[in-house]
């Protein structure tokens, strides 16, 4: 974990209201991992005051890249920025996808939205380890499918104007229960009540799967105790979304 | 190259920049980023006798420079804290506060009681903005009473140094400073976070799990600067500035209202080292205007002679 | 498009967004660049029996998301106000509530009884954030019992809606806001400034030259809210929100906390038509989310049944 | 009055830490007077709060510039605004100075730091109507010195390394109590401290004297009363910068 300040090297477009940031950082882009993340200062000032985590979606050479949908005035101010200008950026953070093999031979990848950001990385990490990688990718329409530097993904569409009409899990667990891989392991990012219906799948299938979370996050590296997630179990136990996440075996915690 | 150590309430500090309770975990997390060495002292999450989980999500919100929080003082409790954290602070070359929350007098002084049994702790920092359950969880720190009297039963526990941390959710905090000092309390820190809100007009639900939560950060400074203008100049206790911190020049200005130190809360979820920027700022400015020791700068506010506070009609 | 006017207090509002007292001068300054019947009325200045000069210089200042201001309640006085001002108000087609503010109780019956003469007013809203000179200067608004005597004074006095302003600088607000309630005040209005303070670094002077001042703006919101949330909840009477209201949303998040309506103050320094701007994106909201009044919002927080506010430690 | 938001038409250095910022604004630019001042809205969100208030600088077709020091916050994020960039301005605000003759027939200008701002446009505005036009400006050095669209200015620097070594008000004293034009009419703007200096001269030689005040604003335009200009007299009694001036004939003021 360090902060670098770091040169924006340009912002693309890449779907409607989703933008593609890259910066330069040799430090982060040797360093990180899989699910990892990156918290971003927007501005050098008070507005917003927060950093901003974001998984990291592509990395080449020193350049490191995150795409990001604009939801607020962070992700807004983050979209106007220009190559040249300095972003000053703390990572790598948090816990990567327990990729080391040999616990699985097919890796079964389920994006949900802007979940897909650390899959092309996850792809690219995974691609020397395992037998086959099935990737599943969804989104409300087709406009919002980010589908590069995936493994040829499968499609599913809320409303049906790409691939499958119907939502990413269901068209994983329609697939996956059809004909099910030797020893799969599934690794899925996305909005929660998604992560929760892979999570339940991935109980009935009785599969191994480690989902990354999302939510609010005050300091991103274990400070504020401000990123709570529920611990399966008994008594009320939280584990940090930041430090101890933002991926975990589902089965340990309750999303 | 000014002077900038200094002793607190009989506490050795190299420096006048503390990272505040809650901002800065058990000092052990912010290693790759920080060298901790560097800040005059660490002021632990406020600790409980037992481990406390913490409210549920969602525990913080953005403001308008500031955040809200309402982490339900999650922490480790006191045994875990001395084994599992404490070794690590006893090799840690500076200052180490520990801070103390309760729901009772009695769990204040248990917890206290357990902890002055250990060696490597420079001083007690006593949370007050801890829900008391006989009040049916009105906060002790809103009772003028109910803070003196665990000032009163603390004092005695501890030949350390013993420091309340005052909530600025009060008509006039200089009561209660006077209260604890009369009580024997070594010092006051001063602020801690203002109670405030968010609600989510999509939802039309609040935002925190809690509804109300703690205001912190660069928004809250002028009102801490406020203060700890009115502490300091109504007891002779040094005064711990709290409260928006973020730059050597906010520092400086609760130096020059009459903090003899400052904590900097906030600031670390941005900068983990913004103590230690702060604290080098704060050296440059000494040098820069040929003050010799940092001491000479607290509570030189200059007011001028025909200014009357009391005319401020607000 | 969803019904807007209403009653507050007995007076009829075109909308729910008023400009607050001290930020809209006399509602004579802003008519180049705002439509003022556009808003649900305008807030006067404070006025004064006597005209006041206000402060010296410097009387403003801007922090964090926020500023502070000692302007010394400059103002025309109630005479110059009803020659000079009031033809004016008399022909916009907006409410008009006039403040009061006053050194002595007697002082705010004066004024009020010489307004309260004048036709083309219709309201009262008394700011208590004064100084009381009987108290040596201490502000009425923290003195739950002055703050009562004020309202029992000059509620026989007026049958027009009476307004009492509370000030946020005290532990309690809703303690305040019932003893107005019992003492006949139609309406409160939550909050007026909190306290604060900015230290010029290079002088070492306090950069007001009342040394402390209000702090106002997007800083405070959190607080304002958590503070109109109290009171909603404590009294019968209806909660004017007042505080860091800048855009839609922010009064939205009032209204769904409790207030019947809001005040705009600092923004309107940014921009003269943030109130119009305002008014409009409340219904907007309205129109998307199929309310048809936007008084259903007043109030309509959904706290989840299994949250305690009292368990948030803060 | 009104408000505008304007693109920016450039950013360009004019003297160390002073730029030049160019908005295109046809309503403030067929309307701003000499002395007039506009009131800009720095960055859309918090930081910083309050707009800026500045001189208008220079006035071509419907560009309007503005010059500034890099003194603060505001500044320095104008500073680096480039082409393109929208500001949201509000103006022209304030009384402009009081140039219609015939109370005067030569007009002496003089100028400390940036309160040269105002004076290319007040001599464009000047040269139709009056017989002569003095012009005397200084700074803190040679770098300093913004002499461009002004009558051949007088130059006076406080370490001497261009002109008079001296203030600005030495020169200007020195050079017209030495031979006085007939009918003359100061027009001065600077910091505090030399408007002073001006007005006392003023008194002495007994020369209609406007200065241009400067000092923190609230609204710009009269509904704060933050800006107050304690005015001569027995009793105490205030005006307001931002609406009664800032240009004041300096006899009325307490400067
Ligand atoms: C580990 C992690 C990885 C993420 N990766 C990505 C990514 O690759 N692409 C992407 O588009 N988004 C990602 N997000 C979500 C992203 O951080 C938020 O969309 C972003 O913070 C919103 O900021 P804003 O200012 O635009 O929104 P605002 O709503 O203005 O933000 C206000 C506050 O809420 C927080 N917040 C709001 N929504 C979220 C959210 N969904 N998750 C976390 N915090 C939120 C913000 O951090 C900020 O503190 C990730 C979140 C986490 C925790
Ligand atoms: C009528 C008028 C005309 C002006 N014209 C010019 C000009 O042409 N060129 C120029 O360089 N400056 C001019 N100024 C001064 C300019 O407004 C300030 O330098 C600027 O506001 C500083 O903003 P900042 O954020 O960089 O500084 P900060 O110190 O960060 O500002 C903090 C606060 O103090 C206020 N402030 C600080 N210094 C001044 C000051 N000297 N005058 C007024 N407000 C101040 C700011 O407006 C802001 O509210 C003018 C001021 C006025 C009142
Ligand atoms: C996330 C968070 C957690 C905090 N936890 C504690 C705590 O456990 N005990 C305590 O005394 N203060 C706690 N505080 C208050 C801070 O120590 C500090 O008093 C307050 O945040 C004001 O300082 P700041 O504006 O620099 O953050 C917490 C503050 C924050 C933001
Ligand atoms: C410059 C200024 C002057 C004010 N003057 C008055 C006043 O005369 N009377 C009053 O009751 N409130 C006064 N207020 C308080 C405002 O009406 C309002 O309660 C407060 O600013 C909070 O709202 P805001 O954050 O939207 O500004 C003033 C506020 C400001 C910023
Ligand atoms: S975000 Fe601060 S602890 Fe996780
Ligand atoms: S700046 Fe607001 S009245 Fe002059």
């Amino acid at each position: 974990m360090r902060i670098e300040t770091c040169p924006v090297t340009g912002v693309r477009r890449a779907g409607d209201g989703i933008f593609v940031l890259g910066i330069t950082s040799p430090g982060i882009a040797s360093t990180i991992r899989p699910g990892q993340f990156i918290n971003v200062r927007v501005e050098p000032g008070n507005d917003p005051l927060l950093r901003r985590p974001f998984s990291v979606y592509r990395i080449d050479g020193s350049t490191v890249e995150i795409i990001f949908n604009v939801v607020g005035r962070g992700t807004a101010a983050l979209s106007h920025k220009r190559g040249g200008d300095i972003l000053d950026v703390l990572g790598p953070l948090g816990v990567p996808f327990g990729i080391a093999a040999p616990d699985y031979e097919t890796a079964i990848l389920i994006g949900g939205g802007l979940g897909v950001a650390p899959l092309p990385i996850l792809t690219d990490a995974l691609r020397p380890g395992v037998r086959a990688i099935l990737t599943f990718i969804g989104a409300r329409n087709a406009k919002q499918i980010v589908r590069d530097h995936l493994a040829d993904p499968r499609i599913a569409t809320d409303d049906g104007s790409a691939g499958f009409h119907g939502t990413v899990v269901q068209l994983a667990e329609e697939t996956l229960s059809r004909n099910m891989p030797r020893r799969p392991k599934i690794f899925a990012c996305g909005p929660t009540p998604m992560l929760r219906a892979v999570a339940a799948f991935a109980v009935r299938l009785d599969v191994p799967c480690e989902v990354s979370l999302e939510g609010p996050m005050g300091c991103g590296i274990g400070i504020c105790q401000g990123c709570p997630v529920e611990l399966a179990g008994e008594e009320k136990r939280y584990a940090l979304m930041c430090k101890d996440g933002p991926v975990f075996d589902s089965r340990i915690i309750r999303i | 190259m000014a002077a900038t150590s200094f002793t607190l309430a009989g506490m050795y500090l190299k420096n006048r920049v503390l990272a505040a309770s809650g901002t800065y975990g058990y000092g052990d997390e912010c290693l790759d980023v920080a060298d901790v060495t560097r800040l005059g002292g660490i002021v632990t999450k406020s600790l409980s006798l037992k481990p406390r989980a913490g409210n549920p999500p969602v525990r913080i919100a953005e403001t308008a420079g500031g955040m809200l929080n309402s982490i339900g003082l999650a922490n480790i409790g006191a045994h875990r804290f001395i084994t599992e954290k404490l070794p690590f602070l006893r090799t840690v070359d500076t200052a180490v506060v520990v801070n103390i929350a309760a729901s009772t007098v009695d769990e204040y002084c248990e917890v206290l009681s357990i902890l002055d049994g250990e060696d490597g702790i420079d001083g007690f920092e006593i949370n007050v903005s801890c829900p008391n359950v006989r009040e049916g969880g009105l906060s002790f720190g809103t009772s003028c009473p109910a803070v003196a009297e665990i000032t009163r039963r603390l004092r005695p526990l501890t030949r350390r140094p013993l420091i309340i941390k005052l909530t600025p959710n009060v008509t006039h905090i200089s009561e209660f400073a006077r209260a604890v000092e009369a009580e024997g309390a070594d010092a006051v820190s001063v602020i801690n976070t203002l109670i405030g809100m968010a609600v989510n007009v999509r939802t039309r639900a609040p935002v925190l799990s809690t509804v109300t939560g703690g205001l912190s950060g660069p928004a809250i400074k002028p009102v801490a600067l406020a203060k700890v203008y009115e502490t300091a100049r109504a007891v002779r206790i040094p005064v711990i500035g709290i409260g928006g911190i973020a730059s050597a020049n906010d520092a400086l200005e609760f130096l020059i209202a009459g903090a003899s130190a400052v904590q900097v809360g906030t600031a670390n979820f941005i900068d983990p080292a913004a103590g230690i920027t702060i604290a080098a700022g704060i050296n440059r400015y000494c040098d820069e205007n040929g003050i010799e020791d940092v001491g000479e700068l607290v509570g030189s506010l200059n007011v001028g002679a025909g200014v009357s506070v009391v005319d401020s009609w607000l």
